[in-house]
Order: structure tokens, then C-alpha cells, then sequence
């Protein structure tokens, strides 16, 4: 079967950012993305909530390396000094190159 | 013991269990369906009591408030700034949150007026309202300064736009708009199970504020003693401003709760966004960890009783 | 604004927070069981009256109301494919859609004459389970032809297993195998609540309707005309049939409004796996962004007035 | 078909349901919701119950009910270990869930017994209580020896902090403290909802049922024959005593219910962490898939026809 | 310590699809999968949904490479014609070899 | 933009293990993690639950190589014969190394 290699950025920040980074990643040229709800704990504290308070968000995009590393710079200069939030790429394979 | 409302008793249970270590907890879309609920009976109930009488009458009262709203975050922010020697975005987050007003906090002083019968303005819902924003307007100039007034705009949407002020001002507007034979229909749910829903939430609220001991250990004794003082003092100044209004003791005890109460809604939304440098930990520690207890099982029955030997002695 | 029924107002204001563009949202559990309850709430008041008189003498109108579930979609396809010029799969999926009912619209219905007093047949509910099908079995023949007539074991599983079916044939079920006494402990629940747990059904549907504008943008002028006056035809149809069979004012009100509704629940399920080539948002985009407001809002006193008059030259 | 109570009627949905691969769901959110709602509303009534008579008068009949939660395990585990084959932690995990009692099955009981009108002491949820966790213990002890007992404080946390536990006895002591009066207030919420909720919770509890079937089918004859036979066994155990302890025919009927009924909720939790060797589908399929529904359609009616002719002529 | 290298599939696709997608991953071969709920957005664009009807799941599936490949392309041609679905591949090690 | 590679452990499992596995976790050095809810199928049958009886968790750990292997072989040894739980680990990339 016929692959090609594309870069998934995950995202895992305070749900409350959640609109923000999505307009923010669709500006910078992201074609899609997936979130799903999540708790944790990191460098901040446990969040794990109710009423958005305190929950964080998992935010998946599949994209092209260029794109991954416009994303993932762009969220830290905004994001990481004063917000909840990681993130981390790796490497997947695709079916559809021209998608993403 | 008795001298506690049972939906009290859901907010220790809840806090005990925390304490224990329970795997108890409110699924979060129930917390949220229970706090809906909440938010719009309160506004519904607020909006047909607007319903019944002119606004006109109403509007010197809600510009006092208003006014309350924009003092108290100004007396907190010095006494947090100066004293505490808090950061400057500290001290205005918290200035901010309690400046503002607290639902469930407004929910329980009404339970509790209503199970010893003590009759109260009904149309304070709105003052309700009116006292989620103008603390949020003063903790961000307070943080930033009238630079941040190109921000305006993007702040209001924040404000007025979180899911907490729409319900609570629409549950006013269509309370208003349907009147009392209305929303009758809808009693059932909205009023009926007022009191069993406020329980629900309470049992969560007692789970919340255990998990916020830990960041209350780490901010220290200033911030406990600001979290029991400082609404002590704004209690009396609601109160005195209730006296001031002519309102019933009911509607005094009311309005000394709201300037006692600290936000946990609406304020750590607006300032998490505008005010980002603040630590959101600080501020939810001494709002919900200390105040919210504070108020609901000492505050509110010790405001009723200052206000009901004051108007004793006033009649 | 006060010919507006209250639960409207939710509606209403689900769309303002929707149009701007607020965080406000029932939690997806939430909005699951709230659709639960009225689904099963429906269906049991349905099951009572049954309970009460002799199916057969439902019969014949149960008939014509079928003949009309599966007439529906036969008038609104040629329009949408010739008029159209929609894709054969989407002509026949939105034609699917406009031949069923809406179960939120008929909720809407019944509390709109409720709180007018004004009675209506109440095994209504039948005829809504009835209208579900017929129009998903002709859509599904108009996009695929007989050739599709392998597959209706497995299409009667997603017609008939869909929760939307099984809550309201299942509450039609136990209603009847109750009768009133058997369901009257459950009442204060499926019945005492129905009109507030409707006002947040409105509530989300009124976000609902909002999201679904954009799809509408791109779908363009033809089918927002479709959307609003096929419902216009389909209504006279159903009032007329409701006249024909000698319905109450109230049942002939109900009737028509089934037959302007359009699905959102059973149909969009089946179609989707059936015929998956039509693409859902259009059908959503007429039926929720459309369609669905404007029954509740213009719709439904416009076929309330028009029935009255002709009720009152009747008699 | 007359003679099964509404709210079984639910059950049998949810199970036909679930048989013919329905989608229908309970989200998670909303089973726990109505499972929290239901552990409360039996706390309470037995609390309100509970002020209303000194404690020290029913020491006596509680001893009598552990009792008798010490030893239904022991009664089950030799018939387990030595005629189902089973694995010890098997065996003991099953003992300690047969021993133990079913809230969803306690709440049909009652339900049964209101809509006959027939009375019974209305402390029994303090028997709830008391019944949880004695088989626990004992079921550990039967798969660990005493070996175990370094682990008792561990273990205690596990049983007592449980949330089905802390809601069960966390209303009982709110529904104690706040009496009669107190609870009122929170009354529409808890009580007259009740059934209607144990309506939705009796849907989900008929799927969940048959997603155990397929777990039955791989644990054989043996496990199911147990499942009908040893809670007829138990109701006899649990009626006698009832009789001897002078309980009224419908406090008799209730504690041969709670002796026939297996856990789910507190038991398999507790099992999982403490024998975690014991396969949890074995007793899951056993309790929910057999026990369960025996239990609330054929048990009850049974137990109920048996008490009342014993009663008959005792009289 | 011994670690072996795997597949992971993860599918994204409508909810509705979920019982179809796993049935047809457990005919070809997958000895479990796991599923979350998620929202998103991509070509058919946003779904974030209630009831069902615009939500979308996400699948995980570890298994060896040719599993991974065949459901791939099982995948590709039933379903990416007509419905949301996207799907990646990457490398993951696992401890149990015989497990997946 | 300057990355480095880190590991990100996966580990799925039933819920009711959530808290316990969270304690190991810490215990052995992981400096934080992200939890979200899941269902599944494997060796030990469907989990998809309601009051938590057999619902999944699906808990990811970024961290350094050494700890990965560490966490891996822990949980292996304390949960693998009685409880529902897999893992996978694979690589990724992070921009504050020093943070994880
Ligand atoms: N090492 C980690 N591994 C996995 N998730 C993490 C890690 N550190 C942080 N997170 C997640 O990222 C969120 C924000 O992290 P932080 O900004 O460090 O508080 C936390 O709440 C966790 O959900
Ligand atoms: N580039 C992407 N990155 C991450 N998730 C995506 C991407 N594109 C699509 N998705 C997800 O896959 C679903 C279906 O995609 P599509 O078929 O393109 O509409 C979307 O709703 C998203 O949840
Ligand atoms: N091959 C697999 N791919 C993805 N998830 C799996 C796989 N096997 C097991 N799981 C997940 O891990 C859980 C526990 O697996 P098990 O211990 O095999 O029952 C399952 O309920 C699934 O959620
Ligand atoms: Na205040
Ligand atoms: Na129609
Ligand atoms: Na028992």
C-alpha cells in the first residue's frame, strides 16, 4: 500500500484555550484537527474539572512537517509562558498525501 | 447541628468525602446540567419579578450596586498588593473575583430565607447580574492599566458571552418577557427541584473545595485570613447599602451575602484569558477553599443575625 | 413578543448565544437525556390513551396517515430534483426527511395548545410513531430503486432499532400496558417536567439550528425556499387530511404541523447509512437551520389560525 | 402482564432492546447521574425514618441482619468451591457478591410494595447499609485466609469510601440529621422523583443485563442454576429471619428481596482491588445477567405470595 | 527491557460508523481496538455533535504490520468515499509480541 | 526550530486502576501525565461502561527513555496477570526537553 509520511502535532492545553488554538492553527494553515477531553497533570497543577474550570483538551493534527513546526512554534511563543499546555510531534504515515 | 440547612449538609458530605479520599464525584456534564439549572432558575425567578413592577423604580437600587461592584475590588486590591505583597496580576485576579458575586452562594442564602420563612426582594436576581462584571472591568485596569482599553471589545465578548452570564440574563429576560403565568409550566423544573439540584451541587462544591486545599497551603496565611476578613467587611458594607436602600431584612441579608461572596464563574473565565499572567490557583483557592465554606456555614447566619438585631432595634 | 410560548423563548435564546457566538452548550449527555425523556414522554402519554379505546377504531386513520408519510416525499422529490437540480441521492435523502416528522416540532405543538387549553385527540403520538417510516423507506427506493429491496432486512434494523424508535414505540408500549394508573408513580418525571426539560431541548436546539447557517450559506436560495414552503403545502395537506377524518381543531393543528416537520432524529440515521452518498448537511442545514424554526415560530400559529377559521365557519 | 409494576416494563424494553442490538444507551454520565440520584433518595428515607425511633431499639434486629450478611457467603462459597469446580478466588468473589445486597433490586422492591400499598418499616435502608460489606470481608478472608488481615486498613478505604457506599450512608446520615421536616424541601427532587428515575435506571440496567448473556454463556449451566436457586435459598434465610425479628409481611417481603438479591455496585469494586485473581465477569454475568432480572420479575411477586400466606395464617 | 515493534492505526471518523468500522476490524484480523469519543473538523467539515449525529470516534488498533496494512486499505475503499474518516499508522513498540 | 526526542508511553487499562496506576506513576518519576476516557476491546473482553464497572482509561506519559522503560516494566509486573491493561511506547518530539 502506497503511504506517505506526514507529522501529527499533539496539543494538550487548558480547555478554555480551546477556540483560540483552534482559530489559531486553522490561520496558520492546518486543514483539520480532532480533539477529545482529557485531565491531567503537569508543571500546573492537576486539572481535572467540571464546568470547564480545570479540564484540559487533546488536540490532534495531521500535517505536513513545514506546517507542524510553523504550529508548534507559534503556540509556544503565545501560549506556553502563562497557559497549561504541552505538546509533542511525531511521525505517522498517511493514505491520502494530498489531504494533509 | 440542626441549625444548618440540609442542602448544607450535601457541602459537608461532599467535602468529607474528599477529605476520605473517596472516588466520589459529580460527572462533569451532570456539574454542569445541575449549574444550568441553577443559573436559570435564579435568573427566571429574577425576571418575573421584574415583570411585576416598573424597572424605573428599581433603577437608583441598581445603580448603588453597581457602584458596590466597582468599590470592592478597589478596597481589595491595595490590602492585597500592599499587605499580601502579592504580584500585581495576583492581586487584581483576586480583587476581581471578589468584587464579583457568587451563584451558589446566592442560591444557599435564598434556600436558607426560604426555609425560616424571612420574605426578601424578589427581583434580586438582578443585582445578581449586575455584580458579575463591573469587578472584572476594575481587576483588569487594575492589572494592566487604561492601556488594555484597546482590548474592549474582545473583553466584553468574554464577559458578557460566557455561558454563565447568558443564562443567568437570559433566564431574567424570558422570566420577564413570559411573566409569572408564563414560566408556570416550566416550574416544575426550574422551581420544584430548585432545592434538590442546589443539594446535588453542593455535594460537588464540598468535593471541589477540598481539592483546592493544596493550593491553599502553598499561598499561605495572608491569603486564608484576606479569604475570611475581607468578606466580613464587604458583608457590612452590602449590608449598610442594603440599610441605606430601604430593602427588607430578607433583601439586607441577601445583599450583605453577594458583597461577602467571591466569584467562581464568571471571573476566573474572564481574567484566565485577559489577565493570563495571574495565577488561576490563588484566586479559586481562597474563593472556593475558604469563602464559599465560610459564607455558607458561618457568614450567612451570622449576617442574619447582625441584620435582624439591627432591624429589630430599627422598628 | 407575549404570543411567543415561553419554551420558545429558549429557543430564541439559544440562538442569540449561538449568533454570538457564546460558549454556551448542553453537555452531549445532557442533550441525549433530555431528547430521552421527551422521546419516552411522548410515547407513554400516546400508550395511555391508547390504552383507553379499541385500536381498531384507529385503524383507518392510522392508514391514512401512513398513505400520507409515504405521499409526502413523492411530492417533495420531483421538486427538489427537477426544481432543484439537487443530485438524485440528496433530492431523495432531503425528500426522506420533509416525509417524515419531528419530534421536537410536535412536543412544540402540544405545549403551544396545552397552555392555550385547547384539546386535541391525545393518541397523536401514534401517528407520529407511524410517520416515521414510510418516508425513509421511499426515500431510500427514490435514490436507489427496487434494486435496493436486498437490503431491507438490514434497513429495517436501522429503521426500527434507531434509540429515537425504540424510545417512542417503547414508551408507547409501556403506556399502553400501564394504562394511566400504571404510569401515574412515573408521572413527575415524563410528565410534570416535559415542559421544562422541552425549554432545554429548545435551548440546544436553538445553538443547533445557529451551526447549522453555514451549511445553509453554501446550499443556497432554492432550498431555504424549499424548506420554508414545502412546509406550507404539506401543512394544508395534513390539515386537510385531519379535516377529511374529522379531527378536533387541536388534532387538525397537530396533524399539520407533523406533516410540515421534517426529521432530524430517525431519518438522518438511516439515511446516512443507506444512502450515503447524499450529503447530511444539506438535509440538516433545511431541516434544522429552516424548517424547524420556522414551524415553531410562524408555523405553528399560522396553521393554529387558519384551522381556527375554518373550524369556525364549520360549525 | 398487568401484574409487572411499570417500571419493570422498562427493564423488559432495555432488555428487548439490547437482544436486538439496538443503539439505545444510557450515556455514562446520565446511569451514574440516576444511580447517584437513587443511592441518596434510599438513603434519606431510611435516615428521616431513622430520627424518628431510638436507634437502640433497633440494635438488635441490626445485629441479626449483619449476621446474616456473614454468613449467606459462607453459605455460598462450599457450593461454589466444591460443586461449581470453581477457582477459589472465584468462588470467593461470587460468595462475597451473593452475600452482599443489590440497590437497584431493593428499589423495585419498594416500588412493588408502594404501588400495592403495602407497608413496611421504612428504616430497611439502614439494612442496605449494613448488608454491603460484610461479605466483603468474608469473601476476602475465604480467598486470602487471614493472611490477609495486614491488609485490613487498605481494604476498609476501599469499602467504606466506595461512592456507592458514601451516597448510600451519606443520605442516611443527612436524612437523620435533617428529619422529616428538613428534607421536605429537597422532597420533589429524591422522592417524587424516585420512580421515574428507577424507570431510566431499570432501561439500562435490561441492556446491560444482556451484554452479560454472552459471559454466561461461557460460564456454563453450574453458574446459572446458581444464580436462580441460591437466591431462593437466601429469600428464605432472609424471610425467616424477618419473621422471627416480628418484621411487618412488607419489611418481611423487603429482607428476603435484599437476601436474594447479589451486588453490583459496591462488591465487584471492592473484589476487583482485593482478589484481583477472581475473574469479574464470572459474578457480573451471575448477579446482573440471572440474579437481577429473577430477582425483579419472578422473586418478587414470589417472596411477596409466600409472605402473605404465611402471614395469613399467622394471623 | 524486550520490546517488539507494532503497528498503531488510528481511525477518525463519524460515530455513527462505529459499530460498522469495529466489526469489520475484528473480520480482518484486530485482536482489540480502543475507542474515544472525539470532536473535530476536516474536509466534511466541523462535527461536534449531541446526539449522535456529528461526532466523531477515534479508533486505536496495535497490531503487525500487515493487519495494520490490510485494514488500512479495507478502510480506504468502503468508507473514504462517503463519510469523515481519516486514518494514520505509526511505530510503536510493545512488550507482549504475541499479543498483537 | 530546535527539537528533542523524547518517549511517549501509552498505557490503556481499566478505569478502576486509574488512580492506583497515577501513584505508580509519580512514585517512579513521571512528571506528568494526561488521562482520557476510553472504551475497548482485548484478552479480557468489551469494556464499555457506565458507573465505571468496565469502562477503560488511556493514560499518556511523556518522559525520558530510561523512566519509559522503567514505567513499562512496573506496570507489566503489577498489573498484567489480573487486569485489563496494554501499552505501547513510541517516539516523539518536544521543544522544552528540560521539562520532560
Ligand atoms: N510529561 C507529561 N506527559 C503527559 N502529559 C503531560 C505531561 N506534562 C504535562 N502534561 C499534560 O499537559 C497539561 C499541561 O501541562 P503543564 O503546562 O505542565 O501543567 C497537563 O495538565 C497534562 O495533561
Ligand atoms: N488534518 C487533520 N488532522 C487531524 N484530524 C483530522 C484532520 N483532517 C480530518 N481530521 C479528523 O477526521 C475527521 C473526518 O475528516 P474528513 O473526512 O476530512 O471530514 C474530522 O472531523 C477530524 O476529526
Ligand atoms: N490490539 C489492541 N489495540 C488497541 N487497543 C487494545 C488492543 N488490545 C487491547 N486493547 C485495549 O486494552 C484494553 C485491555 O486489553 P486486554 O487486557 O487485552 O483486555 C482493552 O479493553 C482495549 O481498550
Ligand atoms: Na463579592
Ligand atoms: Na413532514
Ligand atoms: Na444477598
Amino acid at each position: 500500500m502506497q503511504t506517505e509520511t506526514r507529522k501529527l502535532l499533539t496539543v494538550i492545553c487548558e480547555a478554555q484555550l480551546e477556540s483560540h488554538v483552534i482559530a489559531d492553527l486553522e490561520r496558520l494553515g492546518a486543514r483539520g484537527y480532532t480533539v477529545t477531553d482529557a485531565r491531567g497533570k503537569g508543571g500546573r497543577g492537576v486539572r481535572n474539572a467540571g464546568w470547564d474550570r480545570s479540564a484540559n483538551v487533546r488536540i490532534e493534527i495531521v500535517c505536513d512537517d513545514k506546517t507542524a513546526n510553523a504550529l508548534a512554534a507559534h503556540l509556544r511563543d503565545h501560549y506556553y509562558d502563562h497557559y497549561a499546555m504541552i505538546l509533542f510531534i511525531s511521525d505517522v504515515e498517511v493514505l491520502r498525501a494530498g489531504k494533509f | 447541628m440542626s441549625s444548618l440547612d440540609p442542602v448544607v449538609l450535601f457541602f459537608i458530605l461532599g467535602a468529607l468525602a474528599g477529605l476520605a479520599r473517596s472516588d466520589l464525584r459529580l460527572p462533569s456534564a451532570i456539574y454542569e446540567f445541575v449549574t444550568m439549572l441553577l443559573l436559570l432558575a435564579i435568573g427566571l425567578k429574577g425576571g418575573v419579578e421584574l415583570s411585576r413592577q416598573p424597572l424605573s423604580e428599581l433603577a437608583p437600587q441598581m445603580l448603588a450596586v453597581v457602584a458596590m461592584g466597582l468599590l470592592l475590588p478597589l478596597l481589595a486590591y491595595p490590602v492585597l498588593y500592599y499587605i499580601g505583597r502579592l504580584q500585581r496580576a495576583d492581586a487584581a485576579s483576586i480583587a476581581a473575583h471578589y468584587g464579583s458575586v457568587s451563584v451558589g452562594t446566592y442560591a444557599v442564602v435564598v434556600a436558607y430565607l426560604g426555609s425560616r420563612s424571612i420574605v426578601y426582594e424578589e427581583y434580586m436576581p438582578v443585582f445578581v447580574v449586575l455584580l458579575e462584571m463591573p469587578a472584572i472591568v476594575v481587576g483588569i485596569v487594575l492589572a494592566r492599566g487604561w492601556a488594555a482599553s484597546h482590548q474592549w471589545r474582545h473583553l466584553a465578548r468574554e464577559m458578557f458571552l460566557g455561558k454563565g452570564v447568558v443564562l443567568l440574563s437570559g433566564g431574567l429576560l424570558i422570566g420577564w418577557i413570559a411573566g409569572v403565568d408564563g414560566v408556570q409550566p416550566i416550574g416544575p423544573l426550574f422551581f420544584d427541584l430548585f432545592k434538590g439540584i442546589l443539594a446535588l451541587f453542593l455535594l460537588e462544591m464540598g468535593l471541589i473545595t477540598v481539592s483546592q486545599l493544596g493550593g491553599l497551603r502553598r499561598s499561605g496565611v495572608f491569603l486564608v485570613t484576606f479569604a475570611v476578613v475581607f468578606p466580613l467587611v464587604a458583608a457590612t458594607l452590602g449590608g449598610a447599602l442594603g440599610w441605606l436602600l430601604g430593602l427588607s431584612a430578607g433583601g439586607t441579608i441577601v445583599l450583605a451575602t453577594l458583597a461577602a461572596s467571591a466569584s467562581y464563574i464568571a471571573v476566573p473565565a474572564a481574567m484566565r484569558m485577559s489577565v493570563p499572567e495571574a495565577n488561576p490557583s490563588l484566586s479559586l483557592a481562597a474563593a472556593l477553599g475558604v469563602t464559599f465554606p465560610f459564607n455558607i456555614i458561618v457568614g450567612i447566619p451570622l449576617y442574619h443575625s447582625v441584620v435582624a438585631r439591627i432591624h429589630a432595634t430599627g422598628t
